[in-house]
């Protein structure tokens, strides 16, 4: 009744044998993605190398492909990063914390669900059609890293809520009936156990939805972005009191996707080299935030471990 | 360990019966609870120990569609905690519950037992240190710890993680301390710290535990309710429980023949 | 309290502007700032008949809805040309057939009925050899779009729809040159940067007239026709009241011939330049157009005409 | 708070002698109740507005829409709009059916999910089940940063690199396709696919693999017929995330595709997408107030409506097979 | 239940060493595994009575950092199962195991029970259907499920899933049989039908199990083994064990006074 060992034997190594076939199709099919991110990276800056010099990131753009620079661009970029973050972060948070750790069973919450799942799946497009009518004209915040901003943030708000779902979900139950158990409200338990113990998750989100944001070009270009951008915005820091000015929120800007595409359409073949550095400069940006991502993952998890 | 004083009552269930959704998961338990004595709750599992000893301190209230129904009252006041006008915070903040699992915080080790007072907005720190040294020597722990109080709680072994959790729960000075199968998780040397520590304890506390561990409900408590299905089968001198019950299905269940 | 000067609209224009933006920076030391963005020649009108920008840059001249835009809104702007942009017709170096292309030619490939019909070279001119012919085009929302439909067709935006579009012209350089029976046309700027890669195409303007192929000289000399246009900027009356915005214009005007050749277009002649700073110097407000496109106008024509509002 | 037990020394003391709680202490733990009550129910209020402010995103994003899109549709009847084979709006000859850049989008999206389902699925599991556990922790972030490109790298990438490869392989592709559109795009998408299915999928409890392996399963086997079965739900997911982002994608197709608008189901041939429609004319040259101008808006309502029903059907099929392991 | 006619060896284990990391989790255990016979594993938490149980299908090679030292030989054929030569699939499809908590995979009632045989290849539906009506009945389940073969499993009531696992682990004809404590998630009802299947299961198979219950171990097993730390410190008749056990450390747990 019971198969012979040999025969289990042959029956083992024929099914092995599609567990060394379907390594290898899985090792090939991640080298395909991989490669083409190097090669990719490899081609930007092969090409972008002679102009990845100083004077690149501190000059503004200019007519001539050697002199011209990427300092607007950083810059209004990191700022309308910022903007972002700053929106993005407290109001996902906070949505994700009310529907993880708020949100009663019912119709509201079933919809507010259903409409993050799908506002993630929004095309960028649209919100820069939103951004267009909402921020720039019914508003009247105009071309400004305030609209920028404020465009990106939405887009990314499904990404840092469903980020914070997950993490706060990580948290065990038992740590909340613990928190309960001493006397704590819900908001204390919230806000002095589930959030801090879930932040390096939340961290990781944000910092993906923010390498998102930081290459989208469709919806900056329709709420129209600058490009020649000689200047930079107000500084954010004043000398009179109270030393902190929000002037360069209305300030116009322009962010290196913008410029990259710029470059891309000039006629002379000289400025392909400035995109491709400009691209170089541009993925450099998401991967030092990805690794502060991988770092902060790593060493709040080490102190973390259920 | 023995009950001959006769003990005050400090609190009781009255004809409580608890529903989880539509399913009963307690029917109709009448149970006292004596002051400064350890009352132990046996039966077989899925009989409702855990979900009973967490009536005492509203756990219920944090799951939605949980049912109670019945009277649970706590002396000196009489009040009956499960009364919906009561504020389960209030409730909480009398009886206080140590848990199966130890649950730290990742938080150090005197943040952790710190808590329970800064939920009750103690924060002058000179009180706070006091308080935690307090609840740390009463957990017989203090002498381990009292040289890195402000490392992480994590780096703790299991059991010392237990007794850092009774010490928590020491510190804001409960009326009643509730302890689900406390020892569930420890070893057998972490285990007899914790009952040792339990016997001291209940000079100053009542105490309510619930354990699937014969053995230990023997060794530790004064009373001992045998559950069975959502009822209470016996309920008695824990001597006399395990020596000579009433009931037959108690005596099966202790010497071994269901279970 | 910022001395700025915004100016938005067409990316025909837009290399000059970022020219001139350029130098008057420099030479203003960064005691004025100029923006110049893209939208487009209808984007930057909309902007411009809001009131929100200085400058709009036009591959066109302003259109009668954008007129009445402007009129609604209570703003008057003066038209100055700054100068001409040859359309060019390239087709791909390996293409040894096409010595000149007539308009009649031109149109028989463009115009809408030979969509789907006109597939291959020899159906143009039976002298050209059985060659699949390839389009490519600006796209349907471009100014350059326009002109060429109207100057090649007879009728702005009437074209055949079955070619290739790309609001990227950079895109249209790679297409015809990697395809042997390809055909295109875009701004001279982008010619003359790809030049290896292209060959221009001479055009016949009407049977018996010379074939004449693109650059500087035939534009300026008016030769190069029809496919010769001139492009423009539009100042709104009200911002000539800031001191920085006139001093820009009149540094735009200055400068237009020597930057508009640095980046491959083509300067007006002198005269042009002339009435266009006297017509500045008056403010002298309206379109020298009806609110059509037209072909052929020469552009000291255009600023001698009554200004329409 | 006070010690109730410190001053009792024996356990008989009666009751009536020790800590009957003075009215003072009552009236004192009320009002703390009572201001503690409305801070918790401020809080929740101000998180619930949080939450709400998603919905009020896409109330906006739709109103808009909806609202510029109106004149055209005044213009140009619905049924028109669905059924006309041609869009035009720009030309002379207006046609402003929207099935060809509906096509486009999907036979564009066809393609990329061909590539990126499988591909992001098997890396998936090949990370998930297969890779050495240094392995997954590095390839993975590493593998997030592809979407990180810009996508207007990608599009030079598909008209330059791909698109020339693939003429060789098919001497009579055109320059511009939604084939080689379609490809690049896949691969810029498939860390989203992947990641997302390697996070259900090690969500999957190891009880699950233990209980196939002790049967004697491989490493295949268990992947094939276990864990991704559990992990259905959160695939299904990553899938919608997938279609979702390539339905939506610009800029690649805008520079490798063509944007011809034609009604065509071939991926070999050269069209336009909703979404590359609408940069082309928010860049160009078009008077604002037009029609063509309203078109992109119409486009624009068009896409959000097809997302809106990938979304809705991922979300049935995350409810119908929600993990219950 | 008697161990009376001298049983065959089915398994051993010599002198094995287990490690998880640096951790020494079973230390030198030796000890014999009758055929048709079953041998319980008891001792306090911890003491490694899973981790030797998993070494029998080499469970733990699933993990990183584990290691085996010494051997468990595998009769009628005496092969060292935990030899790194021997594949640990061959391994585990003569030995199979049924877990804690029941693992039903997410798909119907005849599809867990087949999954075993379509891992080994079988295909046709009908040998599949006879196989799995076998193993369903032979797990005293059959009659409950006839009717609702294609059900999804995870549909089935906690004792359900786990008799559903054992039929799973049966209908693969495994020379021995695993149980890791596999009553602890179920009701008294639920568990008191598995230990009835278990007592009939061993006319056919060899079983070892793992259980916390003293009550069960001495209801249901031939043999029994009592581990500490990582060592047996008895191992004999379940009846010796029970009643005179050689060891006063036995004698303690077994009378509740630690554990
Ligand atoms: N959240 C819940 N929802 C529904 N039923 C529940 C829930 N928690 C417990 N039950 C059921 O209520 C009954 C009592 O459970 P309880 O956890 O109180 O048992 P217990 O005596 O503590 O068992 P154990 O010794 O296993 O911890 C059981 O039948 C259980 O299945
Ligand atoms: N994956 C692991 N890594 C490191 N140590 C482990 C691991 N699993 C178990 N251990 C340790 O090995 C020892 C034996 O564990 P094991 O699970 O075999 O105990 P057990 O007797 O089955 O206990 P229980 O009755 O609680 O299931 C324990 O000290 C445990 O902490
Ligand atoms: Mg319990
Ligand atoms: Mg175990
Ligand atoms: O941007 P244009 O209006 O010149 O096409």
């Amino acid at each position: 009744m019971q198969q012979s060992v040999t025969e289990i034997r042959r029956l083992i190594a024929r099914h092995k044998f599609w567990d060394y076939v379907f390594a290898i199709v899985g090792l090939i099919c991640l080298l395909v993605g991989i490669l083409t991110l190097m090669g990719l990276f490899a081609q930007l800056v092969a090409d972008g190398a002679p102009r990845l010099k100083p004077h690149f990131f501190t000059s503004f753009p200019s007519r001539f492909p050697e002199e011209a620079g990427i300092l607007s661009a950083w810059v209004g970029t990191i700022l309308v990063m910022l903007v972002t973050a700053f929106v993005a972060v407290p109001l996902g948070v906070a949505a994700g914390v009310y529907l993880e750790e708020y949100a009663p069973k019912n119709w509201l919450t079933a919809i507010i669900e259903i409409n993050v799942t799908n506002l993630a799946g929004v095309p960028s497009i649209v919100f820069g059609l939103l951004a267009l009518g909402l921020f720039v004209y019914q508003l009247n915040f105009g071309q400004s890293i305030l609209s920028a901003g404020l465009t990106l943030a939405l887009l990314i708000l499904p990404i840092v809520i469903v980020a914070t779902r997950e993490s706060l979900r990580a948290v065990p139950g038992s740590i909340r009936e613990a928190a309960y158990a001493l006397g704590a409200t819900r908001w204390q338990m919230v806000s002095n156990h589930v959030l801090p113990y879930s932040s390096s998750g939340i961290l990781t989100g944000v910092i993906i939805g923010l390498s998102r944001a930081i290459g989208e070009t469709a919806p900056v270009i329709t709420i129209g972005a600058l490009t020649f951008i000689a200047f930079l915005p107000h500084s954010p820091i004043s000398g009179q009191f109270p030393f902190i000015s929000f002037e360069w929120l209305k300030d116009p800007f322009t962010v290196m996707p913008i410029q990259m595409f710029n470059w891309t359409s000039r006629p002379e073949e000289e400025f392909q080299l400035n995109a491709a550095a400009a691209g170089v400069v541009l993925l450099a940006m998401t991967l030092a935030m990805n690794a502060v991502a991988i770092f902060l993952r790593y060493h709040i998890r080490k102190k973390i471990k259920w | 360990m023995s009950a001959s004083v006769q003990p005050v009552l400090k609190a009781e269930s009255k004809n409580l019966n608890f529903y989880y959704g539509d399913f009963k998961a307690l029917k109709g338990i009448s149970l006292p609870v004596h002051d400064k004595r350890i009352t132990a709750l046996i039966g077989p599992s899925g009989c409702g120990k855990s979900t009973f000893l967490r009536c005492f301190n509203r756990m219920h209230d944090l799951y939605p569609g949980n049912r109670y129904d019945g009277e649970i009252t706590l002396n000196p006041d009489g009040v009956n905690i499960l009364s919906p006008k009561v504020d389960p915070i209030e409730v909480r903040m009398r009886i206080s519950m140590v848990f199966q699992k130890p649950n730290p915080f990742p938080k150090s080790i005197f943040e952790n037992v710190a808590y329970g007072l800064r939920v009750r907005g103690i924060s002058k720190r000179s009180v706070l240190e006091e308080k935690v040294e307090e609840a740390l020597t009463n957990a017989a722990i203090w002498n381990e710890v009292k040289d890195r109080l402000s490392d992480l709680a994590f780096n703790l072994s299991g059991g010392q993680q237990q007794r850092l959790c009774i010490a928590r729960a020491l510190a804001i000075d409960p009326e009643i301390m509730l302890f689900d199968e406390p020892t569930s998780a420890l070893d057998p040397i972490a285990t007899a710290n914790i009952e040792e520590l339990m016997a001291e304890l209940k000079e100053r506390f009542t105490i309510l535990i619930v354990t699937h561990n014969m053995q230990q409900a023997a060794r530790v408590s004064d009373f001992t309710a045998f559950l069975y299905l959502g009822e209470v089968v016996e309920f008695n001198d824990t001597k006399k429980i395990f020596t000579t019950p009433d009931n037959p299905r108690t005596e099966d269940y202790i010497t071994g023949r269901f279970g | 309290a910022d001395k700025l000067v915004k100016i938005d609209g067409s990316s025909t224009v837009y290399p000059i502007t970022e020219a001139v933006a350029e130098e008057f920076q420099k030479a203003k030391r960064g005691a004025v700032k100029v923006t110049v963005g893209i939208s487009g020649t209808g984007g930057g009108f909309k902007k411009f008949c809001r009131g929100e920008i200085d400058l709009s840059g036009a591959s066109r001249p302003i259109l009668k809805k954008e007129m009445e835009a402007c009129k609604q809104a209570g703003i008057q702007y003066i038209e100055l040309p700054v100068a001409y942009d040859a359309l060019t017709v390239v087709v791909n170096p390996q293409n040894t057939w096409v010595k000149s292309m007539t308009v009649d030619e031109l149109k028989k490939i463009w115009e809408p009925a030979a969509q789907g019909k006109i597939t291959k070279w020899n159906q143009v001119n039976p002298a050209w050899p059985n060659q699949p012919l390839k389009l490519f085009g600006p796209g349907a929302d471009s100014g350059t779009f326009d002109y060429f439909t109207e100057a090649v067709v007879g009728k702005a935006k009437s074209s055949r729809g079955d070619f290739t579009a790309s609001e990227d012209d950079n895109v249209l350089v790679q297409g015809v040159s990697r395809d042997r029976g390809g055909l295109g046309y875009f701004g001279y700027a982008y010619y003359a940067e790809n030049s290896k890669k292209l060959k221009a195409v001479p055009i016949v303007e009407k049977a018996g007239k010379p074939a004449v192929s693109p650059s500087i000289d035939t534009v300026k000399n008016g030769s190069y026709q029809p496919l010769s246009r001139p492009i423009f900027i539009y100042v709104n009356a009200k911002s000539v009241d800031k001191p920085e915005v006139k001093e820009f214009v009149d540094f735009y005007l200055n400068q237009a011939p020597k930057l508009s050749k640095a980046v491959k277009y083509v300067p007006l002649p002198d005269k042009a330049y002339a009435l266009a700073k006297s017509n500045f110097a008056k403010k002298k407000t309206g379109t020298g157009f009806g609110g059509e496109p037209e072909v052929g106008v020469s552009v000291e024509e255009l600023l001698q005409r009554e200004g329409k509002h | 708070m006070d010690n109730k037990h410190m001053n009792t020394s024996s356990p008989d003391t009666t009751l009536s002698l020790t800590e009957c709680i003075s009215s003072a202490e009552a009236s004192r733990r009320l009002a703390h109740k009572r201001s503690r009550h409305l801070k918790e129910r401020l809080v929740e209020f101000v998180l619930f507005l949080a939450a709400f402010s998603s919905v009020a995103t896409t109330f906006a994003i739709v109103a808009i829409l909806v609202y510029e899109s109106i004149p055209l549709f005044k213009h140009v009847s619905l049924v028109e709009f669905l059924t006309d084979p041609q869009w035009t709006p720009l030309f002379d000859d207006a046609h402003f059916g929207i099935m060809p850049l509906v096509s486009g989008t999907l036979v564009t999206t066809g393609v990329a999910l061909s590539v990126c389902i499988p591909m992001g699925t098997i890396i998936a599991i090949y990370l998930s089940e297969f890779a050495p556990h240094k392995v997954r922790e590095t390839v993975k972030p590493f593998l997030e940063l592809l979407g990180a490109v810009p996508t207007v790298v990608f599009g030079y990438f598909a008209l330059i690199v791909v698109t020339p490869l693939l003429q060789k392989v098919m001497p009579d592709l055109p320059g511009f396709n939604m084939l080689s559109a379609g490809l690049v795009m896949g691969i810029m998408i498939i860390p989203y696919v992947s990641s997302v299915s390697e996070d259900a999928m090690r969500a999957v409890p190891m009880h699950l693999r233990e209980g196939s392996y002790a049967m004697g399963a491989t490493r295949f086997q268990t992947a094939v017929r276990v864990v991704v079965p559990s992990a259905f739900s959160g695939i299904a997911a990553a899938y919608i995330l997938g279609i979702s982002r390539a339905v939506g994608e610009t800029m690649i197709v805008a520079i490798a595709a063509g944007m011809q608008p034609t009604l065509t189901w071939k991926p070999t041939e050269s069209a336009s997408t909703i979404s590359s429609y609408i940069v082309q004319v928010a860049l160009g040259d078009l008077p604002h107030g037009s029609i063509g101008y309203q078109s992109i808006f119409a486009a624009g309502l068009t896409l959000m409506v097809m997302t809106l029903v990938f979304n809705i059907i991922g979300y049935w099929l995350k409810k119908r097979f929600r993990e219950v392991y």
